[in-house]
């Protein structure tokens, strides 16, 4: 298996979503990355800040410009042990949007707190 | 003489929406697509400015619906288009300004 | 009516070349010519023969070929663009000293030439971009 | 010669540069197609907006990121026969520039004129 | 703990640097890189909101250079760096966070 | 110090590839390890050895692979996004049934994985991109 660590490190990793999906590929990637990050066993952090919160928007219907709707992957990531999802919600808000519209449960955090989010972090990978 | 303004990145994320409106002419009209169709919907930041234009306003309805929005929140002054719809508004208006 | 149509993104990364396609095949449905698509800057990537995109994904680039057969669209790559970017067909291929050519069934690669006489020759130009 | 256009047609171009120099490709293609397209005989107008306007900012010195200087080709746009280059006052001031920073003898239009530039043409190609 | 924070886009283009400066704690660090670099120097509409940050401001000088701008024009409070201290910057720093 | 680098967008297009390029150079100039480049997205683009960029314009995909032999830089190319955008090297192209590769030398095809254990195996990550 070339995707796995045995080098027994442990970081903490967080990905930072920052764009709507379907325009650019990067929620895609980012969903492709954290699940074969799982097998690495690291401690994983999923931020969804701006834009990025609409990759988790309920009723994507991406049928119509024939793309995948990969969203329902989010509702898998609980059993590769990734539980730790935040969104921001001032971002949130400024769309129109509450915890309600998302696909999962998760963490709200303040624009002014997300700073002590990405404190604790080893690794930043942004998409 | 209507210009067919296309914007495509979300106003959240780049200006060219707000660019784009400081510029146009009041005849003219502006389509949403790709990322910027999520400001076509009621309740974002961006309701209040879109809702004073002078100009029509489309939306390019997969691309809405692919965001999970629909055309029942669409704001009272954008009118969702199909790919046919785009097509037609191309040949009706003069021109094509794609702001990139 | 006769309309042009211009990619200035490469395939997957942005959704320019999906909504250029779309509105390609939505102008020929509904009875007009496309005379032209013209590739330019990373546009040029959509021409390749090379993409094995995963099954259950659109297959962008043969969706463009298939256009090309069926419809006869013009499909016209930038040649400068195509240069800087690796993109290379059997004459690209003997100019330039390179060992393999990658270039798409139903493209062709030409000069900026082509995008300023479809500008003249079409009665719209829509470009689609980042 | 491929690049030359017989058809007799004359339509008028408006090539619209909208971002810096250097941080992508597109100042430097924008200006590469004007030059050939210059051998089309179109009507030809150039319009220099939000960031573009630093496409024609003196003094620019790529040599230390290893890119071309290719902004002293706006100088022998003359020779070609495209002479109409307007500039947005407007985003001359936000960006903190005068005419007196430019390459090159420009036309200024202010932001609530530029629709009547853009009303008189048939084709508006976007960089 | 400090954040190497880096921009590459100008804010008047995409939105990217104020969505950086809002969230990042007062001990971080911006670096202004490829087109983000017009706004280092004085006289631009975001000169008022550079000179008021807590954080401490760097700019890639060969990127400002290329851009047609100067050292000398620098807001008081931005730092020019090279590529040599682009790399202590990011030495210096905890974590790096790109802003794309 | 131990650093790793992500690269996100293709060559001449945008300004990342050759910030990257600049940062790598000076950070072995400066006696660090960079123990690894990786190309995501659009970034694979930089592998293609068929670009034939102008003669008076840098060469970036040469520029990459002479890292690779003079300093040993470990540069790898996600194997989704060559897919994706058709960058091939012999295992693919036999695997995938096509006709012709393209990578470059110094340039090698592997999974997302190696993203990871760059992140957790270098001191710091710097990521370039749009």
């Amino acid at each position: 298996m070339e995707d796995e660590y045995e080098g027994g490190v442990v970081k903490k990793f967080l990905y930072v979503n920052r764009r709507a999906p379907h325009g650019t590929v990067y929620a895609l990637e980012s969903l492709e990355t954290v699940l074969i990050g799982a097998a690495f066993d690291q401690d994983v952090s999923v931020l969804f800040i701006d834009d990025g919160v609409f990759q988790l928007k309920k009723q994507q219907q991406p049928e119509g410009i024939e793309v995948k709707n990969f969203s329902k992957t989010f509702r898998a990531l609980e059993m590769y042990d990734v539980e730790q999802l935040f969104v921001e919600s001032e971002s949130l808000a400024e769309r129109g949007l509450s915890e309600d519209d998302l696909l999962v449960d998760v963490e709200l955090v303040s624009r002014a707190s997300v700073h002590e989010l990405v404190d604790q972090q080893d690794v930043i990978l942004s998409f | 003489m209507a210009t067919l303004n296309i914007v495509n990145k979300s106003p959240f994320e780049k200006r060219t929406l707000e660019q784009c409106l400081s510029r146009i002419a009041e005849g003219d009209s502006v389509l949403l697509i790709e990322d910027a169709s999520v400001v076509a919907v009621t309740g974002t930041a961006y309701a209040e400015l879109l809702s004073g234009c002078a100009q029509k306003l489309y939306v390019l309805s997969p691309d809405l619906a692919a965001r999970g929005l629909t055309d029942k929140e669409l704001l009272g002054t954008m009118t969702a288009v199909d790919y046919p719809g785009f097509v037609e508004l191309v040949t009706e208006h003069e021109r094509v300004h794609s702001w990139l | 009516m006769k309309i042009a149509v211009l990619v200035n993104e490469g395939p997957y990364q942005h959704q320019a070349s999906d909504s250029a396609y779309h509105f390609v095949a939505a102008a020929l449905d509904a009875g007009h010519e496309v005379s032209r698509v013209f590739f330019y800057h990373d546009g040029v990537n959509n021409g390749s023969r090379l993409t094995t995109p995963p099954q259950d994904d659109r297959h962008i680039q043969k969706r463009w070929s298939a256009l090309a057969e069926e419809k006869s669209v013009d499909l016209v790559l930038c040649v400068a663009a195509c240069q800087r970017r690796g993109l290379v067909d059997e004459g690209e291929r003997e100019r330039n000293g390179k060992d393999a050519s990658n270039i798409a069934e139903g493209f062709r690669i030409s000069g900026l030439g082509q995008l300023l006489e479809a500008g003249i020759e079409a009665d719209r130009l829509v470009t689609f971009g980042d």
